[in-house]
């Protein structure tokens, strides 16, 4: 039986661009957090596991007139349709009402990989191996976290661990709700340019709902409608428009021949 | 040598000739159990297939011989439903090329996924949302329907007809036949319309995405339409191929031109409403989802050409041709009539799994491409000598043409 | 009621079937997916009590303050310290994942001898006690005129001290530090100041016009904490930082630059000559002030050499357009206060005479020893009296070194081995390396120490020499040292034979900075300040620093040194200057020729060992490039006859690599990237340590300057 | 999937989706026991001689399905609708009842020899459609026996197994096997009745049998005139039966069949060359 909290959150983030310098810092920290192993030998940037991934994009322009932007990528939470959720044929991706978080339960998950064409943010990794740290790695590992099986899709859950401990924190102090500086995703809080800000998009005092709410934030895709809990901010226009590929202009380099 | 197992009244190639032909393929077939052991064991990572293509050649092989197996459920349907008794000459090699295109993207699926063990979880925790779940359900019933078709197929072999108990439960079963048909019939109906549900619910894939009819996509109804077009032709071709490699007449020219006709007429209306659908995505759809459609086919190799192929010289063309009763009656054009729509067909289920997961979603992807490894090839390569071998052996041993004796005496 | 044995079966059959509607059965079946999950294949967590630790990050000498969770005492994860106050907070990806260096697949278990075919190396094991006295051996029976020499990687330390005080024993003793761009930079400002010994920081934090040229100032050339506060002064209302970064490579500060000056390969002297040029034309009150008075020792001939870099010949040779190198001049000129810095990236230093220009420029901007422009350091105090002298590589005469003693390799390798080899004595010459891995420069070694890996051992951290503060913190122990590992100190020890214990070492060198007096010690746990005058002894600072806190110098403002010469002492610099006027052609793809410019992370994994874990940024990610990457603008690699994606073989005068080629439209044409840096693909393997690379004897070269190369599709 | 299950929903859709699987399920379970209750009926109720004759008829090529009044000349062209069974068939009756059908035609009493294309096929006795004849004896009983085509097939007999006497045979049922070095020749029987006696090799007959009550209904056997147009589509039959594809082996002809085929046309399979002729299924 699912418990049924009163106090219903919607968790979200925010990330500002411009101050990402894409240092990898979040990605590192989350996989740490996460249990998530190091990659094979023969890995590729297309079968790694990196639930929260550092992307370059560009304006489109050629040396010298072009910009870039780092983007991180990490599962946009979507609030609605959430579409790796809808296509899951065995419930293996459930979004918790009481947080709005998106989770996925690797024990249950059949590894057809359904969710991974349906995430058009390719926020969602596929174990293509079986994990494995070298020898004596894993007493390094968060004793929180257990770590997935070969044969499995995972991906960003807010670092659903922590809500736990905050939470068991929370009863044992007798509090019905927790205290947000306890429930910090790892990226968040290793970002060393703090360019990522994570609360209850719900609470209108919160500092990620006033962002979200600014004029500099945008939401990558935001016109398929899956109205994703993750934002971006940036005060460049054309960063801006990278959120959807009708305003975004045409990228050359991807268009070959 | 196994003359006692061959059906009464009918030429078979000598034993040696059979394993001539048989064994190498039987080779294929090691090979790919060795590929596809090789996935089982060591994992998905010996596929080229990624976190970006997570689904490769094997979701594009089941979707293909899946529509190419949907001449077993409308041939049933029609002659069992329908009463298109002039189909009864076929019914058995439809119900065998069924059962071929089914269990093999069933087998295939098994190593398609990562945790095979976990398969039966669909069953025991669905997601009823999910078009894979309807594709599960469907595939699983459908199979035992199929498996039930093809028994008394099976129960004809000259040497379990012997038998009297397998005799009377033969006859009984068929007596029933109409019944599994119309399950099957129903059950296709839903599978094929979910395997195109599959792609056109992906919200995230504006490629793929289509509105919704009822509760389904209009792919859903697409899928339908060009498996039933697509079956029909690929019982023509088969037929027509094992009539070249056996050297001799096993239906009646009447037949294939009545599998001709049913194929070009379904693919008129498939091309009719494929149209209209394709208007409406590139005008409505895609453009509301923040997708211009123009952009889908700027890359070289996917440009609009793919889709002019698939709706002209894949569409048009065949559907032209299979209408016009001349074509119908000279084979070498029915066949490459027939040939078209099955690579229209598989041009469609292409562009659906492969084109829908190299195009880019985020402004600022990458096109992707992606070849398939050994491991990959050779699994599909086994499916193939799968279907060839449990096809040659079903001819061999069991009476797949009732009008090859009759064909065969009055040519003498 | 007759119980019969039929109706026991029938009972027994019918509580089968109920059961079968209940759900304990398909409970059960369900759970079998757990047991997938808890296969004996799958690693397990560890248990134990979770417990927060503090320490210092000791991987480079930025010495971020970490929090290390643990789980039975064993550090699991690391963060920043956020509660500190000093300005630290943040955590580069490297620092992050340092406790996973233990269980590094390189580590050296014992004491090894090496041995190296054409492209391979291979380790025998041998007793630690057996080192030392071969060690010991070679020291005694060397051949006359033969010396002693130490290569640290990482000078400051008071290792370092203990190795000087070593060699200053020794005839002849070298010590020897990396030919870096702090060193070149520290000697250009001597040169022009007419003061020795002078050590500069960079107040990036007050800044308003920052020139870099190919200082990475985004990616690791200081500590993250620094970069954030650089990133919040580009926001600064009132007086923002407009950062300007001239490299013919596209970097990570290149894409986060307000202004990116692209300038031709090997053009970084002649923009800042045109730019001095340009300062001293329009602001003839600058130039009055710093150049007019004779502040030079041949003011012809600056002034000569000046007018060949008119802002017209410097635009053909950087590439870059006369109005932007005017209003580069002019921001320079005019935001207040502005800043010059060069040199920096870990891909290798730029060349002295570039050096000379820039100090000259910051003299002329008046940068010097003012707020926002480049301070003086108070160095930290040594223990040690009478020491060896600090030499470079280039300053030991060739063959003369028959005992090498290599440390500090583990966290960076800015010497490269080719700059060694001619040194070492042809009668026969033993070299030792202390390091937990096997490395570059180890992998070359004789003997390999293994001392023990990162948070093994109580480290000294000096500091970001970056910065306008100076620190001193101890990297605490956090994990168990590993059975075989030898500090360095018991080498000295065993080739001194004293007995000197590293702890009591650092504790008199806490001593002496007790002493001065001043600063504060800070915190991590809680954050809080404390000056250094409440501390009664050294032992109690030692108490602090081991549970997680800094000492931190006030910083120091002092008024520019009065007799300088923007010409510095440097002979013939204006003839060398003059010679940069004309440019070399720029390798335009044609033939498939390019200009190779090597990058590489400037942070501590500029070159040394790294996490397993990183491959999350060098593999799975394109974050960070590996060495398995070329890059190239469409053109050029059209022009070479390659395409994205293609296999390709680039090759220089001095090796070949295997690439792939990877495009990008943001780069310049005519020059190829390719990363230097630690790469998890090779990490261990053969070709780690294969004979030649493209980049052999460049590294001392300018790595702006690159080196023609040729591509082809393999 | 079932309420108690962890995940299960009470959702619209969901219970739909699973009611829908689930009697897609049932059906086919129950469709499939219901084939499987009616094998057992049928065996239980000795039907299986039936539907073996059924399928046995529809496996002939409808060109082989001539009904016994196109044989006599009764009409151009007819195929067989009743699986050659007269006895309740319509059409037969309207024919004999129109008076003129050859069908009437009373056996001669004498044992004429009667040469037909080389073969002994005597017209005092009826024939039935898998090569036995039935030959009403003077003492009221019934012999049957196999005809000279079907011996000429069999060629050498080693053996036989005949129901005992007491046994009841039917018509169009099994009847005897016939086992020879080439295999077993699986044999109808021409008539119900019961069997007083077994034949043996050596002689003529193979059964002697006892007419039910009610008298021996011999009215869907061949006689008189159908015989000669009968043997020789039977010719023809076998010509394609030991040559499917119209090579060799086969008879010479116009050629008189040899005394023992077997023996003759070195052929693998006689098994279905007997199986096809005699009419097994």
């Amino acid at each position: 039986m699912r418990t049924v909290t009163t106090a219903r959150s919607r968790y979200g983030m925010v990330i500002d661009l411009d101050r990402c310098t894409g240092c990898g810092s979040c990605t590192v920290a989350c996989s740490v957090e996460n249990n998530i192993p190091p990659g094979t030998e023969n890995v590729t940037e297309r079968t790694g596991i990196t639930w929260m991934r550092v992307y370059e994009a560009d304006d489109g322009k050629s040396f010298p007139d072009t910009h870039s932007v780092f983007v991180p990528i990490m599962c946009q939470q979507c609030g609605n349709e959430t579409p790796c959720m809808s296509v899951c044929p065995q419930n293996a991706v459930e979004v918790d009402p009481a947080t709005g978080i998106v989770g996925q339960i690797p024990e249950r998950c059949l590894g057809c990989r359904y969710c991974m064409a349906a995430c058009p943010y390719h926020a969602r990794y596929f174990n293509w191996w079986d994990p494995k740290w070298p020898a004596g790695m894993e007493a390094a590992m968060n004793p929180d976290v257990a770590p997935r099986m070969r044969g499995v899709v995972e991906k960003c859950n807010f670092c659903q661990s922590r809500l736990h401990t905050a939470r068991e924190r929370a009863a044992s102090t007798g509090r019905t709700a927790i205290d947000p500086a306890d429930y910090v995703p790892a990226c968040v809080e290793a970002c060393p340019q703090r360019a990522i800000t994570f609360g209850d998009l719900d609470d209108s005092d919160s500092f990620v709902a006033a962002l979200a709410a600014g004029d500099r934030a945008f939401r990558f895709l935001s016109r398929i409608g899956t109205e994703p809990k993750v934002w971006y901010l940036s005060s460049r226009e054309w960063v801006r428009n990278l959120s959807d590929r009708v305003v975004a202009r045409t990228r050359k380099e991807n268009v070959r021949g | 040598m196994d003359e006692r197992f061959i059906p009464r009244g009918v030429q078979r190639a000598p034993f040696w000739r059979f394993m001539a032909w048989i064994i190498p393929w039987f080779g294929v077939l090691l090979w790919g159990l060795y590929g596809a052991s090789l996935c089982l064991y060591e994992g998905l990572n010996q596929t080229n297939m990624d976190n970006r293509f997570a689904f490769g050649l094997w979701i594009y092989l089941d979707l293909t011989v899946i529509a190419f197996g949907a001449g077993a459920f409308f041939t049933g349907f029609l002659l069992y439903i329908m009463k298109r008794r002039e189909l009864q000459p076929v019914i058995n090699t439809a119900v065998v090329l069924g059962l071929i295109c089914y269990s093999s993207a069933i087998m295939v699926l098994m190593v398609d996924v990562g945790q095979p063990l976990r398969a039966w979880f669909t069953f025991w925790h669905p997601n009823t949302h999910s078009m894979l779940t309807e594709v599960t359900f469907c595939l699983t019933c459908y199979i035992v329907v199929l498996i039930i078709e093809y028994a008394p197929l099976v129960l004809k072999n000259r040497q379990f007809r012997n038998i009297p108990r397998f005799l009377v439960f033969e006859f009984e079963l068929h007596k029933l036949m109409p019944v599994f048909a119309a399950i099957g019939a129903f059950l296709s109906f839903f599978h094929q319309g979910s395997l195109g549900g599959l792609y056109g619910v992906l919200r995230g894939r504006p490629f793929a995405f289509r509105e919704e009819l009822g509760i389904w996509p209009t792919t859903f109804f697409l899928f339908v339409l060009s498996a039933m077009a697509a079956g029909p032709s690929f019982v023509l071709v088969i037929t027509r191929l094992v009539e070249r490699l056996s050297a001799k007449r096993l239906v009646r020219q009447n037949v294939f031109a009545t599998l001709g006709k049913i194929s070009g007429m379904l693919l008129t209306i498939y091309l009719g409403l494929k149209s209209v659908d394709t208007l409406v995505w590139i005008n409505g759809t895609s453009p509301s989802a923040g997708f211009p459609a123009f952009e889908y086919y700027q890359r070289a190799s996917f440009g609009t050409w793919i889709l002019f192929a698939e709706i002209v010289p894949f569409g048009l063309v065949p559907a032209l041709m299979l209408l016009n009763a001349k074509v119908r009656n000279h084979t070498p054009l029915l066949v490459t009539a027939a040939l078209l729509v099955l690579a229209g067909v598989t041009l469609n289920r292409f562009v659906l799994t492969i084109q829908t997961l190299s195009l880019p979603t985020l402004t600022f992807d990458p096109f992707l491409t992606y070849v398939p490894s050994w491991q990959e090839v050779a699994t599909f390569a086994a499916v193939i000598a799968y279907g060839v071998l449990l096809y040659s052996i079903s001819f061999r041993y069991l009476p797949l043409f009732p009008q090859e004796r009759e064909i065969a005496r009055i040519e003498r | 009621m007759q119980v019969t044995r039929r109706g026991l079966l029938k009972f027994a059959g019918a509580s089968a079937a109920g059961i079968l509607f209940s759900p304990l059965p398909w409970k059960l079946l369900d759970d079998i997916a757990i047991w997938t999950q808890t296969g004996p294949w799958i690693p397990k967590v560890p248990r134990g009590p979770l417990t927060t630790a503090f320490s210092t990050c000791a991987l480079c000498p930025g010495g971020c303050a970490v929090e290390a969770r643990c789980a039975g005492g064993i550090p699991y994860a690391m963060r920043a310290a956020v509660r500190h106050t000093a300005g630290r907070g943040a955590l580069c990806p490297v620092g992050m994942t340092g406790h996973h260096l233990a269980y590094h697949p390189l580590r050296l278990s014992g004491a090894s001898v090496i041995r190296r075919t054409s492209d391979q190396v291979e380790t025998d094991s041998l007793s630690t006690q057996e080192a030392f006295d071969r060690i010991l051996g070679a020291l005694n029976t060397r051949p006359l005129a033969t010396g002693v020499a130490v290569i640290d990687q990482r000078p400051g330390r008071t290792l370092s001290g203990q190795f000087r005080a070593f060699l200053a024993q020794q005839s002849p003793g070298y010590y020897i530090v990396p030919d870096d761009d702090r060193l070149r930079m520290h000697e250009a400002f001597s040169n022009a100041c007419g003061k020795d010994g002078l050590s500069l920081g960079f107040d990036i934090e007050r800044t308003a016009t920052l020139l870099t040229i190919g200082t990475p100032v985004f990616d690791g050339w200081t500590r993250p904490a620094r970069t954030a506060a650089l990133l919040d002064r580009r926001h600064d209302a009132r007086n923002p930082l407009k950062l300007i970064h001239a490299d013919p490579r596209r970097t990570r500060t290149s894409v986060l630059a307000d202004q990116w000056l692209p300038i031709a390969p090997g053009s970084e002297t002649a923009l800042v000559l045109g730019l001095t040029n340009i300062v001293m034309r329009d602001h003839p009150s600058l130039a009055a002030r710093y150049v007019a008075d004779l502040h030079t020792s041949d003011r012809r001939g600056m002034l000569d050499v000046l007018s060949l870099f008119t802002p017209g010949i410097v635009a053909k040779r950087t590439g870059i357009p006369v109005d932007t190198l005017e209003k580069v001049g002019s921001a320079l000129a005019h935001r207040k206060p502005s800043m010059v810095i060069a040199g920096g990236d870990a891909a290798g230093p730029i060349d002295r005479d570039t050096h000379q220009a820039v100090a000259a420029l910051n003299i002329l901007l008046g940068s010097y020893g003012t707020p926002g422009g480049l301070l003086h350091r108070d160095e930290l105090p040594m223990p040690a009296t009478k020491m060896a002298a600090i030499s470079t590589i280039g300053d030991v005469p060739d063959g003369s070194i028959s005992l090498l003693i290599i440390d500090g390799e583990e966290m960076t390798c800015s010497t490269c081995w080719e700059s060694i080899e001619s040194k070492l004595s042809p009668d026969g010459h033993l070299v030792v390396s202390t390091s937990p891995f096997l490395t570059q420069l180890s992998a070359h070694a004789d003997i390999v120490l293994p001392s023990p890996a990162p948070y093994e051992t109580a480290a000294e951290v000096v500091g970001d020499p970056t910065d306008t503060v100076v620190s001193l913190s101890i990297s605490t122990p956090l994990l168990p040292r590993k059975q075989g590992s030898v500090e360095p100190i018991e080498l000295l020890n065993h080739l001194s034979g004293e007995s000197v214990a590293m702890q009591e070492l650092l504790k008199q060198r806490i001593a002496l900075v007790h002493a001065r007096g001043r600063g504060m010690i800070a915190g991590y746990q809680d954050g809080s300040g404390h000056r250094l005058s409440e501390f009664a002894s050294a032992d109690e600072i030692w108490s602090a620093f081991i549970e997680g806190a800094v000492w931190t110098s006030p910083p120091l403002h002092e008024t520019p040194a009065h007799s300088y010469t923007l010409l510095g002492h440097s002979p013939n610099i204006v003839d060398r200057w003059a010679a940069r006027a004309e440019g070399e052609p720029n390798g335009n793809g044609a033939d498939g020729q390019v200009i190779l410019l090597p990058t590489a992370s400037s942070d501590a994994a500029s070159c040394g060992r790294i996490s397993p874990l990183m491959t999350k940024i060098y593999q799975e990610s394109e974050v960070r490039p590996t060495r398995a990457h070329l890059v190239l603008h469409p053109d050029t690699g059209r022009r070479c006859g390659v395409d994205d994606g293609d296999q390709a073989v680039v090759q220089t005068e001095s090796g070949s690599r295997h690439v792939t080629i990877r495009f990008s439209a943001s780069l310049m044409p005519g020059v190829a990237q390719l990363s230097i840096g630690p790469d998890p693909n090779v990490s261990g393997k053969k070709s780690e340590f294969a004979g030649s690379d493209v980049f052999r004897n460049t590294l001392s070269r300018s790595p702006m300057a690159g080196v023609t190369a040729i591509v082809r599709r393999a | 999937m079932l309420p108690w299950v962890y995940e299960f929903r009470w959702e619209p859709t969901h219970i739909i989706f699973l009611g829908v699987f689930f009697s897609v399920l049932t059906l086919i379970l129950i469709t499939l026991a219901r084939a499987g209750a009616r094998t057992v009926r049928d065996i239980r109720s000795h039907l299986d001689d039936n539907i073996s004759w059924t399928l046995a008829f529809e496996e002939l090529a409808s060109s082989s399905r001539v009904c016994r009044h196109e044989l006599n000349g009764d009409i151009q062209h007819r195929t067989c609708t009743n699986e050659f069974d007269c006895r309740s068939c319509e059409a037969h009756r309207a024919f004999l009842v129109s008076g003129r059908s050859a069908s009437a035609a009373v056996i001669q009493r004498s044992p004429t020899s009667s040469g037909m294309f080389g073969l002994h096929v005597p017209l005092d006795r009826y024939y039935h459609r898998g090569h036995t004849w039935v030959k009403p004896e003077a003492d009221g009983t019934i012999t049957v026996g196999l005809d000279d085509l079907g011996r000429r097939m069999v060629g050498k007999i080693e053996a036989v197994e005949l129901p005992g006497p007491g046994e009841r045979v039917t018509a169009n049922g099994h009847g005897w096997t016939i086992i020879s070095n080439k295999g077993r020749a699986r044999l109808r029987s021409p008539i119900d009745g019961n069997v007083i006696a077994a034949g043996s090799e050596s002689e003529e007959w193979f059964l002697r049998v006892a007419p039910v009550e009610g008298g021996p209904d011999m009215s869907h056997l061949l006689r008189g005139p159908e015989v000669k147009p009968w043997v020789m589509r039977e010719l023809e039959r076998l010509q394609f039966a030991l040559s499917p594809d119209g090579g060799s082996p086969a008879l010479a002809d116009g050629g008189v069949p040899v005394r023992s085929m077997p023996d003759a046309i070195p052929m693998k399979d006689w098994e279905g060359v007997w199986e096809e002729m005699f009419l097994q299924a």
